[in-house]
């Protein structure tokens, strides 16, 4: 009878969205309740039948299925084959675990979440069932606000990064830009460029035919081995050209090479 | 009627305001006052709100005191509105859910209980503000940790977080089937009373 | 006590407008009832709001009607103003976040990033001492360079600047989803009982 349980429906063709289940943990809730077994005694056997014919069905409809499911399939097979060994009598003392122990603590904690979040949504959530005044007085608009920092919280501040981040380019703060070259592998072009002709014209690092994303790379290189003090940047006059050069090499300091630190903070914001 | 009363002040500062106002907030405000006298015209002005049969009750909620319609008025004032108000997805509402009753929690913990990816349910709350950054764990890959905020306790007219409902107890054994074809599961924690 | 007469209803519609409402609107919304019925709540309430010695008074104005604050507490709701703090400005948000997450940063590389002059919000932030100058760059100008302060951690209840989450943490939240544009599938639900 239940064999055909999903087939019979499609058949009945009531239309449901996929979203139907929250992941496994939903749809073996579900089965439970729906076979009107005992969640602490579940039938394995024909709960797992009912399961993998769940997953056989979104394969023929094409669905991709979540990684989720085929793990907790897999777990459900292996829990059936470990009930169908024979349980060892004879040491009393150290009692076996029932396969089934883990899964089942799992489902209870999950139906007490799901429980407890449709005690949240019966509640008298506001801006549906109560109201307040949401918006700025009257009496406090024609008042002079004093700007202090009080409502801020540490997601905006990302938020603000990675907005900024997005406008400036896309491809800026990506390890691989449409040239493929990372801001890593472009601080060390232009050292080895420096290491060579030892000064550099600031503008000669930057050429007609380099993409905008290059540009911002190269940029951004010539700020960080600033920030790493590997390099100086030189403007003998006022809107003169502005010239680069190896820092002093004497102590070591370039080969010691971009400092471990800065080059995870950069990391941080390569997506 | 002259309207200069501590009560009046202190239900003039709660309507003005566009969140719910705290007895430290009010404390900080009306300095000349003593704390314990806001305390007392605060429980005043519940008292009156309480026994009137006005449109507006006085609330505590989100760690503050806030004026609100009643809920029973809530269909006149969406027709002025002219919004359904907020819906949630099952999703949403398991993991506010997750972290109001198990924060700080991180993501790992939260996914093992819902049993599914939930990276972009998570960074959708956060986006709503409903969730905070409380910051990283101190275990080895350092994970954020997260929190519900301020915002969620006024979303859901809770008062603090301790006004949660409380979580249902889990049943911890089940009552043996003698019926059952497969053994009954030996889940106690603790040994059954002998 | 049942807040569901008329007069409690016409308050609770004037308590959420954020503009003065009307009889006419008033008499839109609430099309079950008479107008001239609505007309009499309107002046119940009135003469209840005149009778009073509450905090909050029932105005007519920009021929509507609007509950607001007693004029002679002006002073007191000014001192809630002043400590209100204000929403940080779009400007603020950006700069601290770029000294954030780019410190030890100068002004050059603020305005390269964000695209405008920065002086004035920098000043404003050091001002809050949200920000510090952590000393002068040893490049030609000698630009100040910039950090966060500890009145920084404090506001966002950081133990130090490794628990700042990074970006890359939020974006692994929700990685972009090839799949996103996907139809929702129509889905065989249960049969019915049979």
């Amino acid at each position: 009878m239940q064999e055909n349980l999903f087939h019979e429906a499609m058949e009945n063709a009531y239309l449901v969205q996929i979203e139907q289940f929250e992941g496994p943990l939903d749809l073996l809730l579900h089965l439970i309740k729906k076979n009107e077994v005992d969640i602490y005694n579940i039938p394995i056997a024909a709960i797992t039948k009912q399961y993998l014919e769940y997953m056989e069905l979104l394969k023929e409809l094409n669905l991709d299925i979540a990684g989720e499911f085929l793990v907790m399939a897999a777990t459900l097979l292996q829990i059936k084959s470990r009930m169908l060994l024979p349980v060892e009598r004879e040491d009393e003392e150290s009692e076996v675990e029932d396969p089934r122990a883990e899964l089942v603590r799992r489902l209870l904690e999950y139906q007490r979440y799901r429980e407890a979040s449709s005690d949240l949504v019966v509640r008298n959530l506001l801006g549906r069932d109560v109201f307040a005044r949401k918006f700025p007085s009257p009496e406090l608009a024609e008042m002079e606000p004093e700007e202090e920092p009080a409502d801020v919280q540490l997601f905006d501040l990302i938020e603000a990064f990675r907005k900024i981040l997005s406008r400036v380019s896309v491809d800026t703060f990506h390890s691989v830009g449409a040239d493929g070259i990372s801001i890593a592998d472009r601080i060390s072009q232009v050292l080895s460029i420096l290491h060579e002709a030892k000064t550099v014209c600031f503008d000669s690092l930057f050429t007609e035919e380099m993409t905008r994303d290059l540009l911002v790379v190269t940029f951004l290189s010539i700020l960080e081995l600033c920030k790493l003090k590997l390099i100086k940047i030189v403007q003998v006059e006022s809107l003169g050209s502005i010239w680069l050069t190896a820092a002093a090499t004497d102590d070591g300091a370039e080969a010691a090479g971009p400092d471990a630190d800065d080059l995870e903070l950069e990391g941080a914001f390569v997506g | 009627m002259s309207g200069k009363s501590l009560k009046a002040i202190v239900e003039s500062l709660i309507f003005v305001h566009d969140h719910p106002l705290s007895l430290d907030r009010l404390a900080l405000i009306l300095e000349e006052y003593e704390r314990a006298d806001i305390r007392i015209a605060l429980e005043d002005l519940m008292e009156d709100y309480a026994h009137s049969d006005r449109g507006v009750v006085l609330v505590q909620v989100g760690g503050g005191y806030q004026l609100r319609t009643r809920p029973e008025h809530a269909d006149y004032i969406r027709r002025l509105n002219k919004t359904k108000g907020v819906k949630f997805s099952q999703s949403s509402l398991e993991t506010l859910a997750i972290v109001a009753y198990r924060q700080p929690v991180t993501r790992a913990e939260i996914e093992y209980l819902r049993g599914v990816d939930s990276g972009g349910v998570l960074k959708s709350l956060l986006e709503k503000k409903l969730l905070k950054i409380l910051g990283k764990k101190d275990v080895p890959g350092k994970p954020l940790i997260y929190g519900t905020s301020r915002e969620f306790l006024e979303l859901f007219d809770l008062k603090d977080l301790s006004s949660l409902p409380t979580l249902k107890e889990i049943q911890e054994l089940a009552p043996p089937d003698p019926f059952a074809d497969q053994p009954a599961l030996p889940l106690a924690e603790e040994p059954p009373a002998a």
